[in-house]
This record gives C-alpha cells, structure tokens and sequence, in this order.
C-alpha cells in the first residue's frame, strides 16, 4: 500500500522488532516519536482534543495525507497507541475514544476484504466512505467555530451604549379632561345638595368668564380704566351684553368701583382693593 | 467590515501617557459614553493606568464639556463622579418610546379646580363653603404653580381674601377657546338628577 | 437649565416633518444613545410620531453611521434594529474599569455553537454525531444563558429532543443583521495541508 508507505514515513514507525504491547490484538512495535506524550503532559493532551474526529484529524494533518485516501492501518495503530497511552495513565477514557477505536478496526477489516462487485457503472462502496464524511464535516464545523470566535462579540471586543437618562427631567404633569372637571362638579353637587340652591345657567358661566377677564383687565390697568375701553364693539351684542352683566356683577359683589364727576361725564373703573394699593 | 481577529489584537494599550490629548479625550468619550454610572476622576486615571494626572483629565473633562454643547447629550459633574447624560429636552422623544402612565391629581385638587372653573372668580372661602371642608395651602399651590389658576383681585371684606379665577393656559392646555365651551352646569345638573333618579 | 414643564410642552413636537434633517438627527442620536436595546426603524418612526418616513429615518441613519466615523462609538444595524456600540480598540481602556473577565468560550461550546449556527435547527444528538463527542448539558447551558441559543421545538422521533436554533440576541451580539452574514462555511480541501496544523 503505498499510501500508509506515506503516513508511515511522516510517522516515522520503523521496521518491526518485537512488539512493545499489544494494542486491540495489534502488535505496537514502537512508540512512534511524534505520538509520544511524556505521561504527566497526557491530561494536558487530553483536553487538546475534543473528540476522536479531533485526534483523527490530527494524525492525519500531521502525516499531510488527502482525507478521501485515508491509509487505514497506520492511522489506526497511531490511534491506538494515543488511546492505549491515555488508558495506562489511568484517565477516565471517554467512551467515545473506544467506540471510534472500534469503528476504525472495523474499516480496517473490511479494506483487506474483497470488494463486493457493485453493477456497472456503480462505485463499490468504500468502507472509509462515512469516516471521511464525518471528518469532513467535523473539519468544516470546527473551522467554522474558529471563523465565529473572531468575530467582534459583545462584552468581550465591544460594550452596547447606554447613556444615563434622568427620568426626573421630564416632569410629568396630571392630564385634566373636561370629563374630570365635570364628574368632580357632579361630585361636588351630589355631596353637598348644592343643585337646589346653585341653579346656574350656561349664560353665567360666560358672565363668570368674563368676570374673570375685566378683573384681569384692571388689575394689569393697575388703576382707573375708563369704561368704554372695557368693550370691544366688533364682538358683537351678544358678548357686549354678558360683558355689561359681568360687569354689574361684580359692582354687586363690590369687586369693583365705579366714578363718575357728573352726568355724561366719562365712567371710571378700578379695583375696589386698588383703592391705597402699594403694590 | 473589519473584523478583530483574537484577543490578542485586544493587548493592553501602551502604559506611556498617549501622546496627544485627543486620544485621551476620545478614549474618555468611549468609557464615558458606554458606563451608566458615573466615574470618579479616580476610575479614569484607573483607564489610563493612572498615567494621566487628575490634572490633566479634569481639563480634558471641561473640554468635553464644551466640545459637547451642541449635541444631544451634556456631560455633566455629579456628585459620584462625571457622566453623560440626555438631555432634557429630548426626554419628550424618548418618552414616545415606553410611554408611561401619566399621574393624576387627587379628589382635592380636581373639585377645588372646578369650582374655580364654574364660581370664578371666588375665594378660598368660597370654595371651602361649597366643599364643606378646608382647603390646604397646596392644593391651591399646585393650581397656580401649573400656570392654571391666579389671583385676579380682592375680596374688598375683611382679610381682603385673593379672588381667585382660571387663565388662560388653563383653556390652552385644556384645547378650549372659552370657557363657554365647558358643558353647561344645568346639563350637568340634569343628569345629575337622572342619575339621581335611579 | 430648560425644564419641561407643562403637559403642553409634553404634547408631541409638531407634528409636520421638522424643517431640518439636522434636528431629526440630533433626537435620533439621543434616542440611540439612550437606549440599551436595538431601536427597529417602526421605533424610531414612533419616536417622531410616525411624522418621518422610514426612508428620510434610513438616508439619516446612514448619514449618523458615517458622521460617527471617527469617532469611538459606532452606529450599526443589527438583527433588532439600530445601536451604538464602542468600537473594539477601546475595549482594553474599558477592561480597566470592569475587572469581570468578558466571557471567553472554550473549544467545545464553540464548536457547539457553530454547529447549531450551521446547521440549525438541531437536537443535542445531531451535534454529538458531528463532534464525535458527548456534548456535556453544561456546554448547551452556557449558550441558553448567553441567551444565544433557544428551544425552538421538538423533533417528532422518539424522546421528542429538543431542536436547539440560535437566537436574534446572537447576531446582535455579534453585530450581524442575518444569519447570511455570517463567514461561509468553508470548503474543506481533501487533501489537509501541514501548514493548517501550524
């Protein structure tokens, strides 16, 4: 055979002497030299493979043979004499290392056997075929696996940003609807019986309003406005009006206070607490 | 894209101080920018292998500062340390992002508005008269604190008690021209008594 | 300092296309940058409410992907959406900072995940006949709880195994948009030169 002429070169197994041990019924002349691990560097190479098709494949890298034509005998003695060495160091031998050591004497087997004659044109199956796949595969993962690991990761080759956000710089103000305003009157009226003497109309609410606004307006006045300049003609007489009862209003309630020197003379307004007012 | 090959490419960059600052500004901006928390001056100098003085980094730090005043995060001193932070006019934005629930204000506060709203312009007497209990300082704090509330006059009786009456953020903020547009209290009332009726 | 306020300045930024682009970028990089998770562009469309289109936010992310060029973060796409991410030279100053080793994964659970990247959807067995090996529970653990890897079903043999598939965590950990960017697999030569065993 001379493809195991050629791992057995890269291996270096000399001629036969007399075995050193037996291995799985076979003969084990000599520790090839590049497989021989000094026993305490063995838990170490041990954890350098991670399986059979690990160790398979570096025995095959190492003899720099093509993967379709692999030599089976002495790829399989140099496995044996590895498993054999990392059994007699008493390490708890996986059971994976046996069950490949099994499935490589079984294909070593069947290689000296006759090929079975396939019908024309058929490749005979060769018994390596599924070995190979399986290394091939394995090859293409682990290479993968190495290709993934330089890939920049999270954590390890970069950090994610995130930026301190203070959540009290948005101050979050209660939302009112006119829903709210109107079920806490309704509140209101139901707690107190307010409805009976309370009967307000939609027209004083527009009175109140603009209650609201001619107080606003004299107090910016900050003194005497003259009572023409409270009204504004082009709203129209419906607004004129509520402006005038508004105004009344708030003489009845003494919020205001009204001068006048004669008869036709201009109408003067101010604050009733304007009256010495410092501010 | 390029692609770090190992942690070896990783080894520790060199111990010597970098030779210009902007090297060191932007290794600051990296640590600054991906640490939530905020970092010491102490833990900067542990970035460079303390070999930049405090001195030194503080300036940078100031620089930072400024090289940052335009753009959307302020580097700012705290307390425990210096750390970017958004800032706040962007909240609004990000808010949009996990929107939260917003909070509401108490019974209190919700009446004493509406009374202020259909009475205006009334005292803290008045509304205590139609609530039937005393109203707290806060509660009318709170109204005019949002803008919602003021004073617009006097009472002329005895205490010259502030008049109380909306403005007109108040009806901004509420999407309402006018307080007209409010539902009418007899409505209101009408219901009231329907419900009542039940 | 400019505080938000009032529930007006709350209410969302107007609603038409804000004039300039450089607006619109200023609030994406806030945005982004203060937020750990991956914003998708339906995010950030939300951020904007929904004003902007997701081409005009595109061109823009694009435009703050290269604006950041030079700068020690960068802005990338990745399976959830868009994230700022240091750049890895800086990665030895931020060390300094976080004695906690980062995770480095050994052999076998690397190979674990490159078969279940490769090959995904598969069962536990499905990786032990291609690894020759027993694959210890531990080793599928640590890629669960790098959150890497999920169960996304089960296989209808006997003992129903679970079909492992990795997760949108994993790409986004690695910066990747899809499972297309990863390296493709490659060729294995059959002949193995002795230079690969170097």
């Amino acid at each position: 055979m001379s493809t195991s002429a050629t791992i057995a070169a890269a291996a270096a197994v000399e001629a036969p002497v007399s075995p050193l041990a037996r291995i799985y019924g076979e003969p084990l002349v000599q520790m090839p030299h590049d497989l021989y691990i000094p026993p305490d560097a063995m838990a170490v190479m041990l954890d350098a493979f991670e399986g059979p098709l690990d160790l398979l494949l570096y025995l095959i890298r190492r003899a720099n043979v093509n993967v379709l034509d692999i030599p089976m005998a002495p790829l399989t003695e140099q496995y044996l004499v590895y498993v054999e060495a990392m059994r007699s160091q008493n390490l708890e031998l996986a059971a994976d290392y046996l069950v490949m050591a099994a499935m490589l004497i079984e294909i070593k087997s069947r290689m000296l056997l006759p090929r079975p004659k396939a019908a024309v044109g058929d490749d005979a199956e060769d018994p390596r075929a599924e070995l190979v796949r399986r290394l091939i595969e394995y090859e293409q993962m682990k290479r993968a696996a190495q290709a993934l690991n330089q890939l920049p990761q999270a954590e390890r080759d970069f950090d994610w940003v995130e930026v301190w956000v203070e959540k009290t710089l948005l101050r979050r103000l209660p939302e009112v609807t006119v829903l709210d305003l109107q079920n806490a009157w309704r509140g209101l009226l139901r707690q107190a019986k307010l409805h009976a003497r309370h009967l307000v109309q939609r027209e004083e609410l527009s009175v109140r309003e603009h209650m609201t606004l001619i107080l606003r307006r004299l107090r910016d006045a900050g003194g005497f406005v003259e009572f023409v300049d409270l009204f504004d003609p082009a709203l129209g007489a419906p607004v004129l009006v509520v402006h005038f009862l508004a105004l009344l209003e708030l003489a009845r309630e003494h919020l205001l206070e009204m001068t006048q020197m004669e008869a036709f003379a201009p109408i003067y307004l101010r604050l009733t607490d304007a009256r010495g007012d410092f501010r | 894209m390029p692609v770090v090959t190992s942690g070896k490419a990783m080894a520790p960059p060199p111990a010597a101080l970098p030779p210009d600052t902007t090297a060191v500004k932007r290794v600051l901006e990296a640590v600054l920018l991906s640490t939530r928390e905020p970092l010491t001056l102490a833990d900067l100098r542990r970035v460079f292998a303390d070999q930049v003085s405090a001195e030194v980094l503080r300036g940078l730090l100031d620089e930072l500062h400024s090289e940052w005043r335009e753009r959307p995060l302020e580097l700012l001193p705290v307390a425990s340390g210096w750390r970017f932070r958004t800032r706040a006019e962007y909240m609004p934005y990000l808010e949009r992002l996990h929107p939260e629930k917003p909070p509401r204000y108490s019974r209190a506060v919700l009446e004493t508005l509406a009374i202020i709203v259909y009475r205006q312009p009334v005292t803290r007497g008045d509304i205590e008269d139609i609530r039937g209990v005393t109203v707290a300082t806060q509660v009318i704090r709170v109204l005019e604190e949002r803008g919602w509330v003021e004073v617009v006059g006097h009472r002329d009786t005895p205490g010259r008690p502030a008049l109380l009456a909306t403005t007109r953020k108040f009806l901004d903020d509420l999407g309402l021209c006018s307080l007209a547009e409010l539902p009418a209290l007899e409505q209101i009332n009408s219901t009231l008594d329907l419900a009542d009726a039940q």
